[in-house]
């Protein structure tokens, strides 16, 4: 039994608490004891990394009941993938609240909020009983939607309540398909990730497979989000404050691809690969439409909301072909899309700081006025874009080399795929050329350079999506031995 | 006999009781009134007046039977039966001696009360179909002091069902039979007599008697509700107020002073044959007593009457219940 | 009394108990409501006259002819400013006629299918005594609440027609 | 005597409301020193409650049976209207007579505790009225508001002509059965007039719980009402409503082909007519209203399913929902009934604002609140009876819910207020703690779902 992860998830809700009480003179203390305990909570996850058995299984487990009547069970416990997701959402957690290091209205609630949040989405990579893993699914909904409604844009309030009430549509199906896989898990009704998959092995769920997918799918891919129920992403993102577009985009996209690695693949193989093709088909269509869509963008953050839309299709297309290049690709972008896009946020979030604009029509020039802040940016764009070397062609070319080996996926999707690729060269290589490159603008001709603050917040990204780009092991040593154990099952099953 | 014939043979002479006792007892009134008020009452109709009634009756039965045109038809037509059957029907209950009677009720005593509470819904109708503001008035008021009278009237019973344990009239006069302390008849007067002051001053109202007699109130209400009312419609209320007189003091004669008992004549041949005698002798005397009260007192107010009803008599009552439920338990055990 | 009910006077008391209860609706003066419906109680009362049960019979007799009928009345004649007030216009008890039959038809068409239901009353009628015991233990806790239910009635009626109170 | 102890928790409830009545020949002097006795007597009955525990001992002859769903139940109804209480000895009745207040509250909850016991169709119907009538003058507690009493008279009319109903219903059964007694109804050899025994019996519970056809007047009352009436009519005598519901559909369902399917046709209708009219309501009463509509829906639908777990979900459900209820309406009345008035309460009272999301989200059913697990327990059970479609049904309304309560929340968190701030006279700690003590209510009937789960009896797996 080790609370190290229990420890991990809940010390931001310390954190929440300390910052809640806080008098209101004193408000501006919040930050600090943020920043503290988020430092405090990304050692602790580095120390998990350091600790972690890389030949896989399920480490550091927590187990005890909650409600011993139906059987939900405070379980967690950690793998190479949820690792890898707990350690992006601890970083990406430290790195929002030195972000929004500025905020001034009212900032001992914004950091209760960006501390509830932390708890939501730490648990959800960690939560082993499916109970457990909504109750932080869930969690994370809240405080997301006052980060957006409070300290969002001009239409904010309309962001807002799109977001939630669509993730929460989507989830409450995922929760009919909870309750429905521990009503059908047997004489020992279980809500138990583990104990559920033992049981769809035995047949527990054959012949409803394909409805509990559904109900699942409903709730993940929302959350993902794959076309066409991709809708709130765009409002929510340019509404959003810059930290918190950073967890969005960075971790919560991530819960919904998790959901299906962790959940929707193991205990419902059947269905999975019965689906495979449309998943396919919607993840190419997810990449394809969210590449053109960006093309046509005036606003860099929307520009690079409808990426995340076109990303999370290459992860969706390495799911859906359950190889283990496939799935490993689609960890992998996951982790890449994290770092990259929170990075590509950051960096907007700073030029809009300074230039009180995100039109692409009114920015440019900034590598002649501000050339670190372009240069940057540049980098961003390029991880994003997939180029070789950078985190983000790990994922892409494992995602498309998965689905071309996949039996499930057709040969062509693949080859669609691909040019969606092209597609995002294009987009944000003509986004580079208008923004960054070229004479400086009027709204960028006074800015200042970036500054140490800003400077110690992007580097670990920067530093690690060169890390993962170049010495892709690093990534993948923790994720392949779990990916493995997927691939098992669903090679299992015909 | 058929059962059939027993029914109809004892119904008609309820029947004819109910006359003669209404003629007798118009007699009686003013002859009481008569002297109480140090006049003479009737004279000139027989001997002594005793005619008179007769004559009385005669001029009602021949008297046009008038209604107003304005009047609510039916109602007018039906409130006098309303105001009849049921004072009739209370005869019904009344146990004459241990043998005689109309009908044996293990409930008589709430039979009679239930009945008689139909009487004040004639009253109503009367006074609302007559269509006339005094009879509207005198409706009204036979309402609002019906309900209010009838509580501590019932509760005043309670008393006496809890120390004979029944409420058949036989039952109850038979357990006051005997002596207390050797010369004190064991009549529930002398336990009950709080129940019995409640009872009479009740009773008083039910039966529209001065110093009670809102509803018709000749001075005011020129009759009240039987205002607009001629002929027999007229003579069947006429008749009801006397029978539901006859009716009470039966029945306070039955509760409290013993029925057709008397110390030393109980539970023999003689005692069978002059029950009925005994108790119609009491219950004269009861009347007499009520057409004392009649005559004498003035008539009060509707609203001191009713908060007398509600504040004095109703509080009573029912602490009386309690405190005497409580002795009752202490010396029972 | 024999266990099986007397079939006409009980279907006379029904057609008398309906009737009423008809009438009491429909008739379109207030105060002759107030008598058919007191009507249609006093008929009640003869069921359980039928049924033996004495007792119910004349407290069902004391309570709805001695205080509610006269009650209502009272309220009636007291609240009608005028005469003509208590005449109202017949449209709206169409409705109500409406919904009537059709809860008889499909209540009688339910009975109908089911005949004849089994008498299940007792044999004998217990007597006062025996009804007074009953009703003061086994049956104490709702006797009771039934005086609690009239308390609280008691303390609405006192509230809304009370004076008001500064506080 | 054994009997009178175990009922001693309403006797309790009884004796305070007496006390409360003639609070003021007391020697204590005080403001609302009335709503502080019955405060007081609530919570004590809710502890005696607590102590006295479930048994399988009936009373009464076959009366009263307070087994472990009967205690949680009286115990919730006991510990909600101490809470309540409270709530008024701090703030007092927007109109005066505090007192009457009190006692009207305390004896609705003494019925509404016996009638979580009962087992009789004669006590259940006796109770039943006394856990409504209150309701009838609480609604109309503003004797000069006519809208009031215009709601009062609605609820008062629709709940005496169903009442009756069920009384006719009820008159059937015994004659059926021969026995008012629940536990020996036998209605089985009478098919389908055993079905119309059954749904005439159980209108008036409906109608008592504002389901769907017969909802009509919840909406009118509620928003005639002063606030601190509903919060009170709105969510304490629901449990033992429920509770009843539970006993009678749990003897009759069985036995009576087709009764399920009248719950279950009237859970969708409520579900579909609640949630579709909270949309667009700008009074917070009335929105409540009909969003109370669709969670009896909700219940209703446990309860269709006929299962045991169902029933304790339901139970659970109604205290589940019960308590954020009448905190909202606590809110409600202290700030104004409109969503203008909710306008900037974050910035006035950020506490109060706080606590106001925590219940709203609960009652969409957001977790770990109690509120989830109220509808995890319900709709598992609804689910494994079989009714998949109405529980997917039931969850997507969970979900669109959140669109109407959040209209609450943007007021309460979003909106500016222009007009000028109407300050509260005394900021009351008394009130305060009230609505805390529902704040921890909702959060730890979820959080100790466990051990809530044990008292209802749930089977431990």
């Amino acid at each position: 039994m080790s609370y190290l992860l229990t420890t991990i998830v809940f010390l931001p809700l310390a954190a929440a608490v300390i910052c809640a009480m806080l008098p209101k003179d004193l408000a501006g203390a919040a930050k600090w004891v943020a920043a503290t305990v988020m430092a405090f909570d990304v050692t602790l996850v580095g120390w998990l990394l350091a600790t972690f058995d890389v030949r896989g299984g399920v480490q550091a487990v927590v187990d005890i009941p909650w409600v011993p009547q139906i059987a939900i069970r405070y379980h967690l416990g950690a793998d190479g993938i949820s690792l890898a997701m707990l350690a992006l959402s601890a970083l990406l957690g430290l790195i929002a609240v030195v972000a929004s290091w500025k905020m001034d209205k009212s900032p001992g609630t914004y950091f209760v909020m960006l501390m509830l949040l932390q708890v939501g989405m730490n648990g959800v990579f960690v939560a082993l009983d499916l109970v457990l893993f909504y109750v932080f699914w869930e969690l994370v909904l809240v405080p997301m939607y006052f980060l957006i409604a409070m300290w969002g844009g001009e239409r904010r309030s309309y962001a807002s309540l799109k977001f939630f009430l669509y993730t929460l549509a989507g989830s409450v199906f995922m929760l009919v398909g909870i309750i429905a896989l521990y009503l059908y898990s047997g004489p020992n009704n279980t809500f138990d990730i583990a104990e559920l998959v033992r049981a769809s092995a035995g047949g527990a769920f054959n012949g409803i497979q394909g409805w509990l997918f559904l109900a699942f799918f409903l709730g993940f891919a929302v959350k993902v989000p794959i076309w066409p129920l991709h809708t709130w992403l765009p409002d929510a993102h340019v509404e959003a404050p810059t930290a918190a577009s950073v967890l969005l985009a960075g971790v919560l996209l991530k819960m919904g691809t998790y959901g299906f690695i962790r959940i929707a693949l193991p205990i419902l193989p059947v269905a999975a690969k019965a689906w495979a093709p449309w998943i396919a088909a919607l993840a190419v269509i997810s990449i394809v439409y969210g590449a053109s869509v960006a093309f046509a963008q005036t606003d860099v953050k929307k520009l690079i909301a409808y990426s995340s839309v076109s990303h999370m299709g290459f992860v969706m297309l390495g799911i859906a072909s359950g190889t283990a290049a496939g799935l490993d690709g689609a960890v992998a972008v996951m982790v890449s899309h994290g770092l990259v896009t929170g990075l590509l946020f950051l960096m907007v979030g700073m030029v809009y700081e300074r230039t009180h604009t995100r039109q692409i029509a009114e920015l440019s020039g900034l590598s002649s006025q501000v050339p670190a802040i372009g240069g940057i940016l540049a980098f961003a764009s390029f991880a994003s874009l997939g180029l070789p070397g950078l985190s983000g062609f790990v994922g892409e070319f494992l995602s498309l080399l998965g689905s071309w080996q996949s039996t499930l996926v057709p040969h062509w999707m693949t080859v669609v795929a691909a040019v969606g690729v092209m597609l995002a060269a294009a987009y944000m290589l003509w986004m580079v050329q208008r923004v960054v490159l070229g004479e400086a603008s009027e709204a960028v001709s006074r800015i200042s350079d970036i500054t140490a603050r800003e400077v110690a917040y992007v580097l670990p990204l920067i530093g690690l999506t060169v890390l993962v780009g170049v010495y892709w092991n690093s990534l993948l040593r923790f994720v392949d031995p779990a990916v493995q154990g997927i691939v098992t099952i669903l090679a299992r099953v015909v | 006999m058929s059962p059939l014939l027993v029914i109809v043979l004892r119904t008609l002479a309820g029947l004819g009781l109910l006359l003669l006792n209404g003629v007798v007892l118009i007699y009686m009134l003013r002859k009481v009134l008569g002297h109480l008020h140090l006049r003479l009452g009737p004279t000139r109709v027989g001997p002594w007046g005793i005619f008179q009634t007769s004559m009385d009756v005669v001029k009602l039965l021949t008297k046009e039977d008038f209604r107003p045109t304005a009047s609510d038809k039916w109602l007018f037509r039906i409130a006098p039966l309303l105001i009849f059957v049921p004072s009739f029907m209370a005869y019904l209950a009344i146990g004459f001696s241990p043998t005689w009677h109309f009908a044996n009720l293990d409930t008589g005593v709430l039979f009679v009360f239930a009945v008689l509470s139909f009487v004040p819904i004639g009253i109503m109708m009367a006074g609302w179909a007559s269509n006339s503001k005094w009879s509207l008035i005198g409706g009204m008021r036979a309402a609002g002091q019906q309900i209010a009278y009838e509580i501590p009237l019932l509760l005043s019973v309670l008393g006496v069902a809890m120390l004979a344990g029944s409420l058949d009239p036989k039952v109850i006069v038979e357990s006051q039979a005997g002596l207390w302390l050797g010369f004190l008849p064991k009549w529930f007067i002398v336990p009950q007599f709080l129940g019995f002051w409640l009872f009479a001053i009740s009773a008083q109202a039910e039966t529209n008697q001065t110093p009670f007699d809102m509803s018709e109130a000749e001075s005011e209400l020129v009759t009240g509700f039987a205002n607009e009312y001629s002929g027999m419609r007229f003579g069947f209320m006429f008749l009801a107020e006397f029978s539901n007189m006859f009716v009470a003091a039966a029945v306070g004669t039955t509760l409290f002073f013993g029925g057709w008992l008397l110390p030393g004549l109980e539970h023999n041949a003689l005692a069978l044959a002059l029950g009925p005698i005994i108790f119609m002798v009491k219950v004269y005397l009861g009347i007499f007593c009520m057409m004392w009260v009649r005559g004498t007192l003035p008539r009060i107010r509707i609203d001191q009457m009713l908060s007398f009803a509600w504040k004095a008599l109703i509080p009573l009552s029912l602490l009386w219940v309690v405190v005497f439920a409580v002795i009752l338990k202490a010396v029972g055990a | 009394m024999p266990s099986a009910i007397p079939a006409l006077p009980f279907y006379l008391l029904v057609t008398a108990i309906i009737g009423g209860a008809l009438m009491t609706i429909f008739s379109r003066n207030v105060v002759h409501a107030a008598f058919w419906l007191l009507e249609a109680m006093v008929a009640v009362s003869g069921l359980f006259l039928l049924l033996s049960a004495e007792f119910l019979a004349l407290v069902q007799l004391l309570v709805y002819a001695g205080a509610v009928a006269v009650l209502t009345l009272f309220v009636i004649m007291l609240t009608l400013r005028r005469r003509e007030d208590a005449i109202r216009p017949l449209d709206t008890s169409v409705a109500a006629a409406g919904l009537a039959a059709v809860f008889g038809i499909v209540t009688a068409i339910a009975v109908g299918g089911f005949s004849p239901l089994p008498a299940r009353m007792p044999a004998a009628a217990p007597g006062i005594a025996q009804f007074g015991g009953e009703l003061f233990t086994r049956w104490a806790l709702p006797f009771e609440v039934a005086s609690v239910v009239l308390l609280i009635a008691l303390v609405g009626a006192v509230w809304w027609s009370g004076e008001d109170e500064d506080q | 005597m054994r009997s009178y102890l175990l009922i001693a928790p309403e006797l309790v409830m009884l004796a305070s409301a007496l006390l409360a009545m003639f609070a003021d020949v007391l020697p204590v002097r005080g403001r609302r020193v009335a709503a502080w006795i019955g405060a007081a007597g609530a919570a004590a009955a809710l502890v005696i409650a607590l102590a006295v525990g479930p048994g399988s001992v009936t009373l009464f002859g076959s009366m009263l049976r307070f087994d472990s769903l009967a205690v949680f139940a009286r115990a919730a109804t006991a510990g909600l209207t101490s809470v309540y209480l409270l709530w008024l000895a701090g703030n007092g009745a927007s109109v005066g007579r505090t007192r009457e207040a009190t006692t009207l509250a305390l004896l609705a909850a003494m019925g509404a505790m016996l009638m979580s016991g009962a087992r009789d169709l004669v006590l259940l119907f006796l109770t039943m009225e006394a856990a409504t009538m209150p309701a009838y003058v609480l609604i109309g507690f503003d004797r000069g508001d006519e809208r009031g009493l215009e709601g009062a008279l609605k609820y008062f009319l629709l709940s005496m002509v169903t009442s009756l109903v069920m009384l006719y219903g009820m008159a059937f059964l015994f004659g059926m059965s021969g026995t008012t007694s629940l536990d020996g109804l036998r209605v089985t050899a009478f098919g389908s007039l055993g079905l119309i025994a059954a749904v005439l019996t159980i209108v008036g519970l409906l109608a008592k719980l504002a389901a769907a056809p017969f909802h009509y007047w919840s909406p009118d009352a509620y928003a005639g009402a002063p606030a601190f009436s509903v919060a009170f009519v709105s969510s304490v005598p629901k449990i033992a409503g429920v509770v009843a519901l539970v006993r009678v559909v749990g003897v009759l369902g069985p036995q009576v082909r087709g009764l399920t399917d009248v719950m279950l046709t009237v859970a969708v209708a409520s579900m579909v007519i609640g949630n579709f009219a909270a949309f667009g309501q700008k009074d917070v009463r009335r929105l409540m209203a009909y969003s109370g509509v669709a969670h009896v829906g909700y219940l209703l639908l446990a309860l269709a399913g006929g299962t045991e777990a169902g029933s304790i979900g339901a139970v659970l459900y109604a205290v589940a929902y019960a308590v954020p209820s009448m905190a909202i309406m606590f809110v409600v009345a202290e700030e104004g009934p409109t969503l203008d008035d909710m306008d900037g309460l974050l910035s006035r009272r950020p506490l109060a604002a706080w606590a106001m999301l925590v219940f709203l989200l609960s009652l969409v059913g957001v977790p770990p609140l109690a509120g989830f697990f109220g509808k995890l327990y319900m709709f598992s059970a609804a689910l494994d009876a079989g009714l998949v479609w109405p529980v997917v049904l039931a969850f997507a309304f969970s979900a669109v819910s959140a669109g109407y309560y959040f209209g609450i929340v943007r007021s309460a968190f979003l909106g500016q207020r222009p007009r000028a701030v109407r300050v509260r006279s005394t900021r009351n700690r008394a009130a305060d703690v009230a609505i805390a003590i529902c704040l921890l209510a909702t959060v730890l009937l979820g959080l100790l779902a466990g051990p809530m789960l044990s008292v209802l009896g749930y089977a431990l797996r």
